[in-house]
């Protein structure tokens, strides 16, 4: 089915779509261009999607590319590489009336304009992928140079023969490729941009939680959070970390807990489900008092759902996960930079405000490489576990009571004084207490720490001007779409801005209620079926947002997706 | 060296007669025998009438969620290795809501050192049937007995070549301060798992009930025999053994980690050059 | 500390408190005397407090008495029956002016009116708790056959000695203390009224699961939940219900599944900490549409907080529970009878829905002990599981389409159709599927089942007129004590109302919105520290309850309570 | 009499050449052999590559969360003993999330058969380790080697004494098929523990590794031998052992709920007079 193409501002850039069975290559592939993308100067913007299988079924990887910045997915493909017919099938109908097919000779191209590798000609049969990857660059006008370099990298530990093959094979490929034109121009090379990383979401929060000072990590493998603990754990000799698989959820969180208490920045990753085991162990970092960042990249659920496509349907869920009243944070990174920034940030806020702080994400932008400029890695400070034994008063008191409800936190066995912790309501040394007046003081005393938390909300940010006629509001990694949106609809002379909220809790109003008054319409664009977004800014500022865009399908949120419902929302 | 006293002495929330104060003792007398300081020792407890153990006597503690004294434990230990860290709680608490957590364990082979209030019954909630409960257990919840047969966490422990695996009984004070202190000192998980009777809710297994049937394992005993000790393990009803059933050799899970050797993790400085190291093979 | 007592309506009420250690017999004295109290004729509210311990400490069981009606727990003490010098220090000061204090010869009643009991020379010690009954029942005006009759049934079954021993002892009692009266006379005897059950909350959800037909309840034990299984238990073997205590509190919740799954009427229940490891099997109920009931009997949190006291903190957590979005529905019963009563409406929507329905009680309405009028209980109808064969369409698809949302139902193995259900996502015959237009139709077929829902809501009661001055608004256990302040108010002549929620997920705002707006402040009254009931009406209605009355040291909220906030407040 | 056909044939999505497919196969053999119409029969899974088979034929099915299926099925089969409910998942599943349900499980000794699909491995989420995973097994999550012991379900399972304890092996179709028949046939628990090759995340523990390995246990060898049983269990590494390890007489647990001797708890009638008697001893 072919869907009405809406072009965006993204006429600029240019989309390429891997598609094939898992098990042929095809992640290796686009890794590969995006890499020689990056590294010729193109921003990047890639969206995996793939199914909850090792081998066969159907996988895309695509990446849209182009010379200025880039932050959203797009939907209408330029150039299709099929490695297999059910690409066509599938993909088909997103090719741009001046799209092209790149397949092998065996594939039937449908009817669409298409260009047929002889790669039973070019390379042996396991090196396909390889020769792909050549046809597709050449056409794409990358010199061979930066692919090879990128190339080497990947394969450059394989076995000797390997290296040599996928080397030929892109040579030959490159050269044959050389007689043949994209019947539309790729976006032309830009201009020297200073060095740039390819980074996807996990690997950026990964990295964020390392310059932050993580020592500890436990987890229980879950798609699509599981390659955050991988990353650290290839980290974890050099980094001097400690990275442990837990026998489930619930013994990872608790780890860490244990390990944060005695001194380790800690952080866990999981998905919905495993998290749903974490919320007792939520509960209990919130009334111990102990500093723990929580990633979650969510999935569509309920229950295991679909564990390798992405929605936004767990903010409610993470909001109010574990039993009684406490405070926490909740960021919800709209890029790579911000998953690397925010993650941070958690860091910093859950030892400020000792107890649980979220980093909510989602398969989408974990696992979308972009292009990103160096961190200033040097000079960003990690987080200091605990307190300064100096100035303690004695006898220590775990619970000493504050004007901001934080106590100095000591760590056990690095000091003469005794740490105590207490899952119970407890008194002020530590132990469990069942005085109901001391109860009410600490239940006062937690929750006044909501007050450091309010006092470093990250401000939603606004793209556009005040009084539009539409506001989008965003929150996670719907944001480059939305923003993008956004340029499309101002490019066509209408009046709209984009507002993103980075952190969804907890709200401040002051930074954003007024702006929501100001415009004349106020969509909430979210990835799930019922807006939860929306509902909570009601909660929060009795603001109603009444329209709404929403998917639950499993699949991102894309600039055309939003424009194609504006449209036929009238 | 510190001595009893130095571990301090608290009211408790237990019932008079409870098989708990004869085990706080010994593991008082355990911890002064091992000559800790009661600030280089952690204990963990999950929740129960066990598990408020910890609080009656000085040293830090960390005193979690029910059946979770385990990974806590676990994570504190791998965060800081120079602390000694006991898990202590209840039948329920380790063998129940926690018993993914005592195989896991078992199998790291965590320097932690465990100590099981045994009643064979839930203190705290008023009496249902725990996992050690025998068959036949009648409570409120179970009115027609227990039906399942007990976990034997002596067996399942000795199966799974735990290093150190001993049982002991708390009307035996001064043979389980010694099972303490070793369990303490061994290097790898050490399990203790110490009769403890319930005077309120098993008028099964008494105090009186245990002593007809406890026995000392006899010198020539050698629990370095994986089969004699898997035998042993499983004697249970006329006769129970006390002391240590079994101690295996095995690398100690800790050194998993050779980041350990440098001291606790708390407190590092970060490599900034690693840092842009790393970063830079995203380049 | 003597707090300004407020006295309410309740003062045709009278209010007894027997205060000891745990282990003193203080629980025993105080059913039976609670239960020949309704014998009699009274109307009774129990409160209990007592604490996470089996000996000591400090424990208490009020009750409250009258001719009338009677909702709510009262705090000023008109009869203090101290079992230990402890009580006379904790008690003492909200005992009324014109109160009396009846303890042992030993103890001190510490300058308060006070009548002390030979104890020694009325029975031996291991009886005194029966003399100090006798001895209250006595000065109440109980007529001793009937508290014979009770602490027969109650004994009955001990060792000869013992049930002689109590009879004697009582005796006794009933001698000495006839020569005294109350400074105040207690209520006179209620004219005959029709026999009343005395229930407290959690019998009275065990026995409205029993009569809707609950035939599994699997269980992990936690405080104060802990009874609803045990009453269960009690007649597993008479009714034909299976039972089973399962090793932790996930497993519980899955067996209750699979039960349901397999045609059992099924429930579980327990309180935060335990709920907290469940919520990954409520969206799994969720997703495969099996019909559960889940009772929670809150407790203060967060982590164990206080196990035996009570609190209103996990409404939002409960609300969102789980991963993913799914329908769902929260009844809150403010009474015995409401417990009876909407535990069966439970089972109906659960069936009907084809998913999780929650019943939210808290340890003060479990253990609250209340006279009620016998249930019909004979003409009440169970729910029957799954659906009729007849009909099914051929080959029969577990989650076929309809228009409701709802499919027809087959149960495994009592047909010869095959039932297939998945916590994937899947297709209509129940195979899990990655096909994302499928996603999006089943998403929206289980949301459908919201509606239904919504069709059935309770609406909340409303005392007093509409326009009031004050709008009192509560849910849950808190009902009594909303509405008796409001009489109070009404009383001395102020205009006030009192809405109760006896259904808090899902709102129809078209049941109380209006009235809400017509009321001149409104006052939400919840035993939490935030106010989320307050938060859930703004989400839901835009509507900002901009005063609340919050109480979370762990005890109910009484009209005194809310009266001296309502003062205190202006 | 049913025949394999009868469980019909589906598309999968497995790797070419996994171990599954044998096990499936045997799997609709087993059910063949033991007479069952697909109708009688309950699959209840978790979530894994294992745990799609019960998709791949034809009979009931609860496919449940990742480490559940025990519970779901114990659920199941209370609520329906006429059912023959069969638990089936990968080796993560039941022993690493779930491995309380498991002990619990052994130690109810309900009439549930337990397949389990131990390819040592975690395969759907990408070769992660398993608690059956050998020492020293590298993956991109244990880079240095995994350093726990391997659990050792038929050790633990023996050591419980579950009444039915057996080994398959993926490459051994009709062997399989009739140890998965007896393990049907078994009244009370039995866990038939299948060595089963994941060739795309597992290249240690091939399908050339399993079989220059195992053996069939002789005919001579006696399951009702505890002692033995237990020591058979421990054998691994040169030699592994196939073939039931352990057979012992418990009672099981269905039977104490003597209610469920009436069938299925679906469809009865409610004894009003019943409901009033109970409610009159609130009176
Ligand atoms: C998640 C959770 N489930 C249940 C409980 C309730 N609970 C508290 S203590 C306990 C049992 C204690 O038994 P055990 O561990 O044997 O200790 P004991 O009291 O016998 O010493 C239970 C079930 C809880 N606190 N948390
Ligand atoms: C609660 C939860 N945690 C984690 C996961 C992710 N997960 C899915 S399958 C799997 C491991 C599967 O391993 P195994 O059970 O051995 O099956 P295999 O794929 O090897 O057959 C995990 C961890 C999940 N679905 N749910
Ligand atoms: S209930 Fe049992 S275990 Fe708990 S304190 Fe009392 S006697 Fe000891
Ligand atoms: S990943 Fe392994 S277990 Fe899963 S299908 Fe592929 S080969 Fe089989
Ligand atoms: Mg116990
Ligand atoms: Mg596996």
């Amino acid at each position: 089915m072919r869907r009405t193409i809406v072009h965006s501002v993204g006429d600029s850039a240019f989309n390429v779509l891997i598609g094939g069975e898992a098990g042929q290559g095809l992640v290796t592939v686009g890794q590969l261009l995006a890499k020689s993308l990056v590294r010729s100067g193109f921003a990047v913007v890639v969206t995996q999607g793939y199914q909850s299988r090792i081998r066969g079924g159907h996988n895309s990887f695509s990446i849209r590319f182009g010379g200025g910045a880039l932050a959203a997915p797009q939907e209408a493909v330029n150039l299709l590489v099929a490695l297999d017919q059910e690409t066509v099938r599938i993909h088909g109908g997103d090719i741009r009336q001046d799209g092209l097919v790149l397949l092998g000779e065996g594939l039937d191209p449908g009817g669409l304009a298409s260009l047929k590798v002889p790669l039973r000609e070019l390379a042996e049969e396991r090196f396909s992928n390889v020769v792909a990857l050549g046809a597709a660059a050449s056409l794409l006008g990358l010199d061979e140079e930066v692919v090879v370099k990128a190339m080497s990298r990947t394969f450059g530990g394989r076995k000797a023969g390997v290296a040599e093959g996928n080397r030929n094979a892109l040579g030959k490929a490159y050269q044959w490729a050389a007689a043949f034109d994209l019947p539309v121009e790729s976006p032309p090379a830009p201009p020297l941009v200073p060095l740039r990383l390819m980074m996807n979401g996990n690997e950026a929060i990964a990295l964020g939680a390392l310059s932050a000072g993580v020592r500890f990590c436990a987890f229980y493998p879950m798609t699509p959070s599981t390659t955050i603990p991988l990353a650290l754990a290839g980290w974890a000799g050099e980094a001097g970390l400690v990275v442990e698989q837990a026998e489930d959820e619930i013994s990872a969180v608790n780890m860490a807990i244990g390990a944060s208490f005695a001194g380790a920045p800690s952080l866990v990753a999981t998905s919905g489900g495993g998290f749903a085991l974490m919320t007792e162990g939520v509960s209990l970092a919130g009334m111990t008092e102990t500093p723990l960042v929580i990633v979650i990249a969510q999935r569509p659920g309920p229950a295991t759902g679909l564990p390798t496509r992405t929605e936004q349907g767990d903010l409610e869920f993470v909001l109010h996960a574990g039993h009684g009243e406490f405070p926490r944070a909740i960021l919800s990174p709209g890029s790579v930079e911000e998953c690397f920034q925010l993650t941070r940030r958690a860091f910093a806020l859950a030892e400020k405000s000792q107890g649980p702080v979220f980093v909510l994400t989602d398969q989408f932008l974990a696992d979308s490489y972009r292009d990103v400029k160096p961190f200033d890695i040097r000079s960003l400070e990690p987080v200091t576990a605990g307190s300064p034994v100096a100035g303690v008063k004695v006898p220590y008191e775990r619970y000493a009571d504050a004007a901001d409800g934080v106590s100095p936190r000591l760590l056990p066995g690095l000091t003469e004084h005794l740490v105590v912790a207490d899952s119970d309501e407890h008194t002020r040394d530590g132990h469990l207490t069942e005085d109901l007046d001391v109860r009410r003081q600490m239940v006062e005393k937690r929750l006044r720490k909501q007050e450091i938390l309010l006092g470093e909300v990250v401000p939603p940010s606004l793209e556009g001007a005040g009084n539009p006629g539409i506001l989008l509001v965003s929150w996670g990694s719907v944001k480059g779409a939305a923003e993008e949106a956004v340029s499309t609809l101002r490019a066509a002379g209408r009046s709209a801005a984009a507002m993103h909220f980075s952190q969804v809790w907890p709200l401040a109003p002051g930074q954003f209620l007024e702006i929501m008054r100001s415009a004349e319409r106020v969509i909430c664009v979210e990835g799930n079926a019922t807006g939860q977004m929306a509902r909570l800014i009601r909660r929060e500022t009795g603001f109603e947002v009444r329209e709404k865009i929403l998917r639950y399908d499993g699949l991102p949120i894309t600039p055309e997706y939003i424009l194609r419902e504006i449209q036929g929302g009238g | 060296m510190p001595d009893v006293e130095d571990y301090g002495s608290f009211e408790t929330a237990w019932c008079p007669g409870c098989g708990n104060f004869p085990l706080l003792k010994a593991v008082k007398e355990g911890l002064a025998a091992a000559g800790l300081e009661p600030c280089r020792v952690l204990f963990v407890s999950g929740i129960g009438q066990a598990a408020k153990a910890p609080h009656y006597l000085r040293a830090n503690l960390f005193n979690g969620l029910h059946g979770r004294a385990l990974p806590v434990a676990t994570g504190a230990k791998l965060a800081n290795p120079g602390l000694t860290v006991i898990a202590e709680s209840g039948d329920g608490c380790m063998y129940g809501e926690g018993g993914n957590h005592f195989l896991a364990a078992l199998r790291r082979n965590i320097d932690l050192t465990v100590l099981v209030h045994n009643n064979q019954v839930y203190g705290l909630t008023k009496g249902q049937a725990s996992p050690t409960s025998g068959a036949g257990f009648v409570t409120k919840a179970q009115p027609a007995g227990v039906w399942s047969e007990p976990f034997n966490p002596v067996a399942t422990a000795v199966s799974l070549r735990a290093g150190f695996v001993a049982r002991g009984f708390s009307g035996w004070g001064d043979h389980l301060a010694d099972l303490i202190r070793q369990a303490i000192e061994h290097r790898g998980i050490s399990l203790v798992d110490i009769l403890q009777p319930c005077v309120s809710f098993n008028k099964v297994n008494t105090f009186a009930w245990y002593r007809e049937r406890v026995y000392d394992l006899p010198g020539e005993y050698d629990p370095r025999d994986w089969e004699k000790a898997m035998k042993i393990s499983m004697e249970w009803g006329e006769r129970i053994p006390l002391g240590v059933v079994y101690r295996g050799e095995r690398r100690a899970f800790d050194d998993a980690f050779t980041t350990l050797s440098e001291g606790p993790l708390a407190g590092r400085n970060t490599d900034r050059d690693l840092l842009e190291r790393i970063m830079d093979r995203y380049a």
